[in-house]
């Protein structure tokens, strides 16, 4: 059953030490868990091209207006309710102004809202949701209790007192919107730490000595982050649409200004006789959620280690 | 157990006094009274003012309503004359209730089903499908949806009734149109959830059992994902099934949800106050709940005590 | 030789089971680790030793009884003198992958204990941490890997390069070589034994595996159903074993020899293992002793001193 | 039965109640006016005899006595003077706490009572002289009394049902009796209404529908959909959709009585002096370019207004407009005009340029008025150059600071109680609690307290007609619309009348043919 | 190296043969290279024998085990080769079918038994699950089943413990369920990756005893996976050792633990520590640490610690060469020509 192979020659059985230096293998630069995740994002390409759609959002607020003649608050009795056509490329709006132009200008206020409110309430909702979760007995009955209370009172009464309080405008409706947004994320947050809390990684990083501080940080919150994304996303839109019912009762931004939630509820009022009033914000909203929903699902997948 | 749901109940009903509190006096902050209104003469708003108890002090005014509230009276409303609020809860619940209900079984079913299905399908088109059905659920708000439902398919197509509520097919487009948002948030946060226990051991284990893909979701994957699930049902439950206005006033149902709203525009302190103890009771109890599923959902999670 | 690190008095531990009754995991239970030796415990499996264990660090609250730290009741420790306990008393858990965050590269998982305790930082640190790796076998490029990634004789060597990297000086091995070849099982023992020598560790040693247990104990402690059945210096124990379970555990040894272990005389036990929910009274073993007599069913033998630092709950001894 | 002729319709707010003293709104008076009848019934404009077959008035219009006919409520019980003494005395009593009190403080004694400054009931100028006479005597002589007493705080209401039924009152179907055309069959609050026909009326026989039945539609959009899809016989027609249906000619208009301005705080206030300019008020008013702005903002469904008082409200024989024309502003905008203006005043307050001058423009939260006030701020900025910034408050806010003179422009308007001038150029009376601009007028207060010791009618709205003029020369308000409603009905349907006082709606006399 | 495709062995008659894994390969690509787990791995295993597998730690057995029953998460894991069991061939079965195989045919032991139980199901109910799966029996006979396997492995008090969860059993009783859970379809092979790891010895003597009485009674075929070279002997037929994602030698267990070829399984065995050891001597290890397996080396895996290793180890991977009657090793020292070496230079004249 041997095989003798032809090019064996004795000189090869002559006994040698081996050499272990050789055997060392070529060593990457080593990366922490961030590293890795922004290396497989960027690897990712559905989560790039979502991310380049986002980026050319933010452009065309940025330069958008400023490619067509009109002024966004510019009325004109003489072209109400206009088709998209070559002059007008998003058509027009009830009073005659230039939709394209608005809904760009819209865009600079919904954007920063929905992200700046979104990340703001994700934050907050974390430390005190994982706060509540960890500490657990007295602590989390006591800030449960308190977002109960928050949860019930109802947020129309909050964002008009807020409105007596405050001068409208962006840090109003921020505030407005952060005052109770933060909720849900914590709800989920603490759901999760209080399932999280007893797994054995945790004893073990307490037995370690980490502060509670950093078993949250770093070993729950990473753990959750999933979901706290999936939430972040989840809660763009939404900030989206209370700044525009915010606008409605007064709080938000102010006329002439426009945001894609208010050009929605006007393209919602106006479907019979425009649809395009509608389906435009719509479909860039859309878009924008859709890119923000495959980026996020592309952010969990870069941060769980077991996807690679 | 039995003492700490005793406890709870305890801690739920000074929750729901100090809910009450809260309200009571952010209603009186409210920019505004009741009364007025464009013909209202000063003479005959003082008369109104005495005929509702407003012309005594602030704090006689809170120790009455408690006191009332303790015998189960939630007094009249301002603006409806001679109707008592637990009339009007009364009366408008069950509608609001049996909406509720559809779309929280119909959205749940839903929502966790396409979870679970993108779960399964990471990267591949049913996926991506899931996606979208997400991103139209939360890029178009409910007053959107629930417009659009009802001018193709009430009006355009025929196939549901334009709005009331007589019947089973009254309910189809409403649950629908309240179910949007549920049914994108849910599938968001199943996903990821399940995407969470997909790598992990237990799964492993039950694949070597030769169980079918179906029962392995089923029986093991649904329940470890299912928290954050059950975590953001808990106040969207509350929330759908004491009314919402928006889908109730489009499909012209006689729910709980118009009272809220109106109450708050009108300066309806007692429908108010009645409504958001009403609301908060659910809201309390739904968390309530929400906490010992915890406990039933992953045993490992105790909230009676501190951790061992 | 003489000074008491970490003494457990009278320590009970029992969990509550919804709608079954109180499970006594630990019922009862008196130890000392003297500076600089190692404890083995042996016992059956589910008799409460890794509880005993997560207890005298501190990761339990006993239900009863204390835990003292150099003399001081842990539970009563604060500021600085909680941190050193914290620091101090470590411990490599049975379980390498739960204990392990699903989330953090091996490297810093190990160098999280170097982080919070401030030991070192950057260059030092990266040092440091691929020094312990490469003390228990693993290279370089498995300190980017997670957890998940490794197997599971060197999820357990990472379990053990994180407890050795905040310098302890008491260490609760449970079952730290479990699922280790013998190869890599001899490195790490003498690994621990040389720490041992060169910085006065204490260990408290929980093994199934009672040849590594008697090579590497000084005393050794033998468990049964949250209680200790005996104890004494090691080699008295191993030759001349006074309990039943003892005798029973030590004829149970597997042999690495297929013709001397395919006909071995063991001794077998029968019969129902007691429950710890609710132990029936009497001497736990009692079901299952093949020396039992009728008055080891009426009262529960507490340890006896026999001298020479061997103790023993019989009472036919 | 097949044969039933049956009107169906919705309403978008629920009806807030039906005890007739207490009703505060026009879907209470729609209803209202269908199952309870006045001393007199108003339908399309005209008085007719109502429970008072006929009346006399004296020689100076102080007392008015009504004769009633043999009605029955429909219990069977008839319907007396002392039930409207009762009524009446009910509406005035401070505990009933009734907010339309207001329209009976022309009656002797009615004010102070209401006031509490008397509590005797029986010094209130309302008697039952006799089971089928009834008196009521007035300070002050009120020509256009007979139709003001169409408004449901008239109505009458029965003293037994009102002590039996307590809290309960007019609060169903079973709490209440009516003597009216239409009874109530089914009343699901928030969901619908049912009105049967009274058999007990006495005028029955005129009355050709059977049954009447009211859903309540909050969405304007669902109403529409709902008449799309035949389930409703009437609907109204929102503003955007105007256009549409006008050109399908399926539009109905008619104007709603309810007028709108710019009130203006005209109080001298050194951080915005120009307030209290008039000839910037003016340049304000000559900015608007009505047409346009109604045009794009309501696609033409409410109209100019180049005067103040409505148009259509009684004159001695026809309209008031056609008898006292006016033409105060245009219904283009006059940018010569206006920026003349804005030059007159900026020199006189010494501002050199109008970037300057900044107003705000108070509204409250609904979608019409956003569009509205953006429209307008498009307009007078691009005309003046003066910066214009619209406030969005809720509602109640804007009450509350259009009561505390907190604003500086506010949307404000006035819907007519009684079919006569007066109930437009009275409010702006410098003693009224309505008119919080801080202007005041002696020459128009004492027009106008002298037209109400006038008897002729002729003579009165001439001294009115006085009084509008000065109110537009003074500029504390600037005009912008009369409000129309626009509104469809299936075929088949005829009958309906849209008055624009109190109820706004009239089906008693409608029919359906299917 | 045509010698790398050719099987270990040649004695499975296909009658006899119920598992034969050929050219089996699992990769894992990672951020850090490809792992290369298991490197071209054949063996067979006959009906009703018992073959345990050692070797050093992270060398490739518990995913050699995985892959039998395709439990390798794919990707990152990339499987090739062939496995027959039974005549067909694993690698071709649809995820349906294989779930046939799996459970009832084939049963598993995993290594990490906290994480490889649901925490959120009742130990009783997880063991029963796999009964619903496979048989027809009735709700209550399953449980009625269910508790006897639970007694079975010597899970104390096992009605009372049915319903509890994995939490609050101690690593031995979850060993002792995943144990349960694998023999409870009577599956005609059974993987165990070191099963007994976390149980006493008394205990793992019954467990032990439980198996052979399966053997005898069912002929179950046993496939164990462990480092305790006691249990390897009591247990097993045959022994294979891996060493670096290869087998290095198979032969009978006797013959194994005889006369050892491979100079690894040589130092594996002699660093065993014996009961008797003290601490006056240091237990003997193997030096240097095992080849990176992301470049596994050219030549022999073990040469860099070898004592005895050659020129040609160095660059050529060694064949499986026959030693005794169905003992393999995959070692050069057993070619012919170092054979004839052997013989001109005294023993130990080597290292050292
Ligand atoms: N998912 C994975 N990704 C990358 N590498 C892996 C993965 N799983 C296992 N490995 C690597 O594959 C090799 C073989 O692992 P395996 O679990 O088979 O080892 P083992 O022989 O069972 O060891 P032990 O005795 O320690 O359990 C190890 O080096 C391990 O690091
Ligand atoms: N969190 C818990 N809740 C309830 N019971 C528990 C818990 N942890 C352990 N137990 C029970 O306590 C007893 C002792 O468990 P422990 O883990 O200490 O055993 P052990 O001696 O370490 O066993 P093994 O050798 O199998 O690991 C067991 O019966 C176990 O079921
Ligand atoms: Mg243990
Ligand atoms: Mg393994």
């Amino acid at each position: 059953m041997l095989q003798e192979q032809p090019t064996l020659s004795p000189e090869l059985f002559e006994p040698i030490v081996a050499d272990t230096e050789e055997l060392e293998a070529i060593h990457r630069p080593s990366l922490t868990f961030w590293q890795d995740a922004w290396r497989k994002l960027r690897k990712n390409r559905i989560a790039t091209a979502s991310m380049l759609v986002i980026a050319c959002c933010v452009l065309l607020a940025l330069i958008g207006p400023a490619l067509v003649p009109y002024g966004y608050s510019a009325t004109d009795a003489s072209s109400i309710d206009i088709p998209p056509n070559r002059e007008h490329w998003f058509g027009t709006d009830s009073l005659g102004r230039d939709l394209w132009a608005r809904t760009w200008m819209g865009a600079r206020v919904s954007l920063l809202i929905g992200f700046v409110a979104a990340f703001v309430n994700s934050c907050l909702g974390v430390v005190i949701g994982g706060i509540a979760g960890y500490a657990g007995g007295k602590t989390d009955m006591i800030i449960m209790r308190i977002i109960d209370i928050l949860y019930a009172i109802p947020y129309m009464i909050v964002a008009i007192l807020l409105m007596v309080v405050l001068k409208p405008g962006m840090p109003s409706i921020i505030v407005a919107m952060v005052i109770i947004g933060w909720i849900k994320s914590a709800r989920l947050v603490r759901g999760q730490v209080l399932s999280l809390k007893n797994q054995e990684y945790v004893l073990a990083a307490r037995k370690l000595g980490a502060s509670n501080f950093r078993i949250i940080f770093r070993h729950m919150i990473p753990n959750t982050l999933g979901l706290i994304i999936t939430d972040l996303t989840m809660a763009v839109p939404y900030a989206i649409f209370t700044e525009a019912f915010l606008s409605y009762i007064g709080l938000g931004i102010q006329p002439p200004q426009s945001s894609w939630g208010l050009l929605a509820r006007y393209g919602a009022q106006n479907f019979r006789v425009a649809p395009f009033q509608l389906f435009i914000p719509a479909v860039v909203i859309s878009l924008t959620m859709l890119s923000l929903n495959l980026f996020g699902d592309g952010l969990r997948d870069a941060l769980d280690p077991k996807l690679r | 157990m039995t003492r700490y749901i005793l406890k709870r109940f305890l801690i739920s009903l000074l929750t729901v006094w100090l809910l009450v509190s809260v309200v009571f006096v952010l209603v009186r902050l409210l920019p505004g009274d009741p009364f007025s209104s464009e013909k209202l003469t000063p003479a005959i708003r003082a008369n109104l003012e005495a005929y509702y108890g407003f012309d005594q002090p602030l704090h006689m005014q809170y120790f009455r309503y408690i006191g009332n509230l303790l015998r189960g009276d939630l007094g009249f409303s301002l603006k409806y004359q001679n109707m008592p609020v637990s009339k009007i809860i009364a009366d408008s619940f069950p509608y609001s209730a049996d909406l509720g209900i559809r779309t929280i079984l119909f959205a749940s079913l839903v929502g966790i089903s396409l979870g679970v299905i993108a779960g399964l399908n990471r990267g591949k088109p049913l996926e991506y499908l899931c996606i979208v059905i997400a991103v139209i659920g939360i890029s178009l708000p409910d007053f959107i949806t629930g417009s659009l439902l009802q001018y193709f398919f009430g009006l355009k197509l025929g196939w549901f009734p334009v709005a009331l509520w007589r019947g089973f097919r009254y309910t189809v487009l409403p649950t629908l149109a309240l179910s949007f948002y549920t049914i994108a948030l849910l599938s968001r946060i199943m996903r990821t959830s399940m995407l969470d226990v997909t790598g992990q051991d237990y799964i492993r284990t039950a694949r070597a059992k030769g169980l079918s893909t179906f029962r392995i979701v089923w029986r093991h994957q649904l329940r470890n994902a299912i928290l954050p699930v059950v975590t953001v049902l808990g106040p969207i439950t509350a929330a759908i099934l004491t009314g919402t206005f928006v889908i109730e006033s489009i499909y012209a149902i006689p729910g709980m949800g118009k009272f809220y709203v109106l109450g708050v525009q009108n300066l309806d302190y007692t429908v108010i106050l009645g409504l958001t103890a009403f609301y908060g009771i659910f809201l309390i109890a739904a968390n309530f709940v929400v906490d010992i599923l915890y406990g039933i959902i992953d045993p490992r999670i105790a909230l009676t005590g501190r951790r061992n | 030789m003489n000074d008491i690190l970490l003494q457990a008095e009278c320590l009970k531990k029992h969990f509550l089971l919804p709608g079954l009754g109180t499970l006594k995991a630990v019922d009862g239970i008196d130890l000392a680790l003297y500076r600089g030796e190692t404890l083995g415990l042996v016992g059956e499996s589910g008799c409460g030793k890794s509880t005993v264990g997560r207890t005298l660090v501190g990761l339990y609250e006993p239900t009863e009884g204390t835990v003292r730290y150099r003399g001081r009741d842990t539970a009563t420790l604060t500021g600085s003198a909680r941190r050193d306990f914290v620091r101090s008393a470590q411990m490599i858990f049975q379980d390498p992958y739960a204990s392990l965050d699903p989330r953090m590269t091996v490297g810093d998982i190990v160098a999280e204990g170097i982080d919070i305790h401030r030991l070192c930082r950057g260059r030092e640190r990266t040092e440091r941490v691929l020094e312990l790796l490469a003390l228990v076998g693993l290279g370089r490029n498995h300190a980017d890997r997670y957890a998940h990634e490794f197997s599971g004789g060197q999820r357990q060597r990472v379990g053990i390069a994180r407890a050795l990297a905040v310098d302890p000086s008491i260490l609760v091995c449970d079952e730290p070589i479990s699922a280790l070849d013998v190869s890599i099982q001899a490195q790490v023992v003498n690994l621990l034994a040389s720490l041992q020598e060169r910085l006065d560790l204490t260990y408290l040693f929980i093994s199934h595996d009672l040849g590594m247990v008697r090579y590497i104990s000084n005393r050794v402690a033998v468990m049964y159903l949250g209680r200790i059945v005996e104890h004494a210096p090691t080699e008295t124990l191993y030759t001349e074993p006074l309990h039943p379970y003892t005798r029973a555990l030590l004829s149970a040894v597997p042999l690495p020899d297929p013709d001397r272990e395919r006909d071995r005389q063991r001794i077998l036990l029968a019969g129902d293992v007691p429950s710890p929910i609710d132990p029936p009274p009497g001497c736990a073993f009692f079901s299952r002793c093949p020396e039992a007599s009728a008055h080891c069913k009426e009262s529960s033998p507490s340890l006896k001193d026999l001298g020479g630092g061997h103790f023993v709950a019989c009472v036919s001894r | 039965p097949a044969a039933q002729r049956e009107f169906t319709f919705s309403m978008a707010y629920e009806i807030p109640g039906l005890d007739p003293q207490k009703a505060n709104s026009i879907p209470s008076a729609v209803v209202g006016t269908h199952i309870l009848e006045g001393l007199v019934r108003v339908h399309d404009g005209k008085i007719l005899p109502g429970m008072a077959e006929r009346w006399e008035i004296s020689e100076d219009g102080l007392v008015y006595t009504f004769h009633l006919r043999d009605a029955l409520w429909n219990d069977g019980k008839p319907v007396t003077a002392h039930d409207f003494e009762y009524s009446f005395r009910r509406l005035l009593d401070p505990a009933t706490a009734a907010e339309y009190a207001f329209a009976a403080y022309g009656i002797e004694n009615g004010k102070a009572f209401n006031k509490g400054e008397i509590t005797d009931p029986s010094l209130v100028g309302v008697k039952a002289l006799d089971a089928k006479t009834f008196e009521i005597r007035l300070v002050e002589p009120m020509d256009y009394l007979l139709g003001y007493l169409q408004l449901m705080c008239f109505l009458p209401t029965r003293q037994d049902v009102v002590e039996h039924e307590k809290d309960a009152f007019a609060t169903g179907a079973e709490h209440m009796v009516y003597n009216g055309p239409f009874v109530i069959k089914e009343w699901k609050h928030e969901q619908i209404m049912i009105l049967e026909k009274n058999p007990r009326y006495w005028n029955s026989d005129a009355i050709k529908l059977d049954r009447a039945v009211i859903h309540q539609v909050h969405e304007q959009n669902t109403a529409l959909n709902l008449f799309e899809s035949g389930e409703l016989d009437m609907v109204d027609i929102p503003s955007n959709l105007y256009e549409k249906y006008a050109t399908e000619g399926k539009a109905k208009v008619s104007l709603t009585g309810a007028d709108d301005w710019i009130k203006v705080n005209v109080r001298p206030d050194p951080k915005r002096p120009w307030l209290a300019n008039k000839d910037f008020r003016k340049a304000l008013a000559w900015a608007i370019d009505r047409e346009e702005y109604l045009k794009i903002s309501t696609k033409g469904l409410y109209i100019p207004n180049l005067r103040y008082v409505l148009p259509i409200v009684a004159g001695v024989e026809k309209h008031y407009a056609e008898e006292y024309p006016l033409e105060y502003y245009t219904a283009k905008a006059d940018p010569e005009k206006a920026r003349a203006h804005l030059k007159a005043a900026m020199d006189h307050l010494g501002i050199d340029d109008p970037a300057k001058i900044s107003v705000t423009y108070l509204i409250q939260d609904q979608e019409e008025c956003r569009l509205m006030a953006e429209a307008l701020q498009d307009q007078i900025q691009r005309t003046l150059g003066i910066s214009f910034n619209v406030q969005i408050v809720t509602r109640k806010q804007r009450f509350l600071q259009e009561g505390q003179a907190d604003y500086e422009l506010v949307y404000s308007g006035w819907g007519p109680d009684f079919d006569d001038p007066l109930t437009y150029i009275e409010i702006w009376g410098s003693d009224i609690s309505h008119n919080n601009s801080g202007w005041g007028n002696k020459e128009f207060d004492d027009i106008v307290a002298a037209s109400r010791k006038e008897t002729d009618r002729g003579k009165r709205l001439a001294l009115l007609f006085e009084a509008e003029k000065i109110l537009l020369d003074e500029a504390p308000m600037i005009p912008l619309q009369l409000r129309r409603r626009a509104w469809m009905t299936q075929p088949g349907v005829s009958g309906i009348v849209r008055p624009f006082i109190g109820s706004d709606l009239d089906f008693v006399y409608a029919t359906v043919e299917k | 190296m045509t010698a790398m495709n050719t099987p270990l062995t040649t004695t499975a008659s296909s009658e006899d043969c119920l598992l034969a894994v050929r050219n089996l390969r699992v990769d894992f690509t990672t951020y850090g290279g490809t792992v290369r787990a298991v490197r071209d791995i054949s063996f067979h295993l006959n009906r009703g024998e018992c073959m345990a597998i050692v070797g050093e730690s992270g060398c490739g057995k518990s995913v050699t085990a995985l892959s039998i029953l395709k439990l390798i998460p794919m990707p990152p894991g990339k499987m090739s080769g062939s496995i027959l069991f039974k005549g067909t061939d694993l690698v071709s079965l649809s995820e349906r079918e294989m779930n046939r195989i799996r459970g009832r045919e084939i049963g598993m032991v995993f290594q990490d038994p906290m994480t490889s139980l649901n925490p959120t199901m009742p130990i009783g109910q997880q063991v029963e699950e796999i009964l619903a799966q496979h048989t027809p029996l009735s709700g209550k006979e399953r449980r009625r089943q269910a508790l006897d396997i639970l007694r079975l492995v010597d899970i104390p008090e096992a009605e009372r413990r049915y319903g509890q969860y994995p939490h609050a059993f101690s690593g031995g009783m979850r060993q002792r369920v995943l144990i349960a859970m694998a023999i409870a379809c009577r599956p005609s092979l059974l993987i165990a990756d070191e099963p007994t790891t976390a149980l006493d010895v008394t205990i793992q003597a019954q467990i032990l005893e439980l198996v052979v009485s399966l053997r005898k009674s069912l002929g179950t075929t046993v496939l164990l996976i462990t480092h305790d070279l006691g249990v390897v002997a009591k247990m097993a037929d045959r022994i294979a050792v891996f060493y670096a994602g290869q087998i290095v030698e198979t032969g009978e267990c006797r013959d194994i633990f005889r006369n050892p070829a491979h100079p690894y399984t040589q130092a594996l065995l002699s660093s065993i520590p014996r009961i008797d050891a003290t601490r006056a001597t240091k237990l003997a290890s193997i030096a240097g640490t095992p080849p990176d397996l992301f470049s596994p080396p050219r030549g022999c895996a073990f040469f860099a610690r070898c004592t005895k290793a050659m020129r040609v180890c160095a660059t050529l991977p060694p064949p499986p060469l026959q030693r005794a009657k169905g003992q393999v090793a995959s070692c050069w020292l057993h070619h012919s020509l170092a054979e004839a070496r052997q013989k001109t230079v005294p023993e130990g004249a080597e290292r050292q």
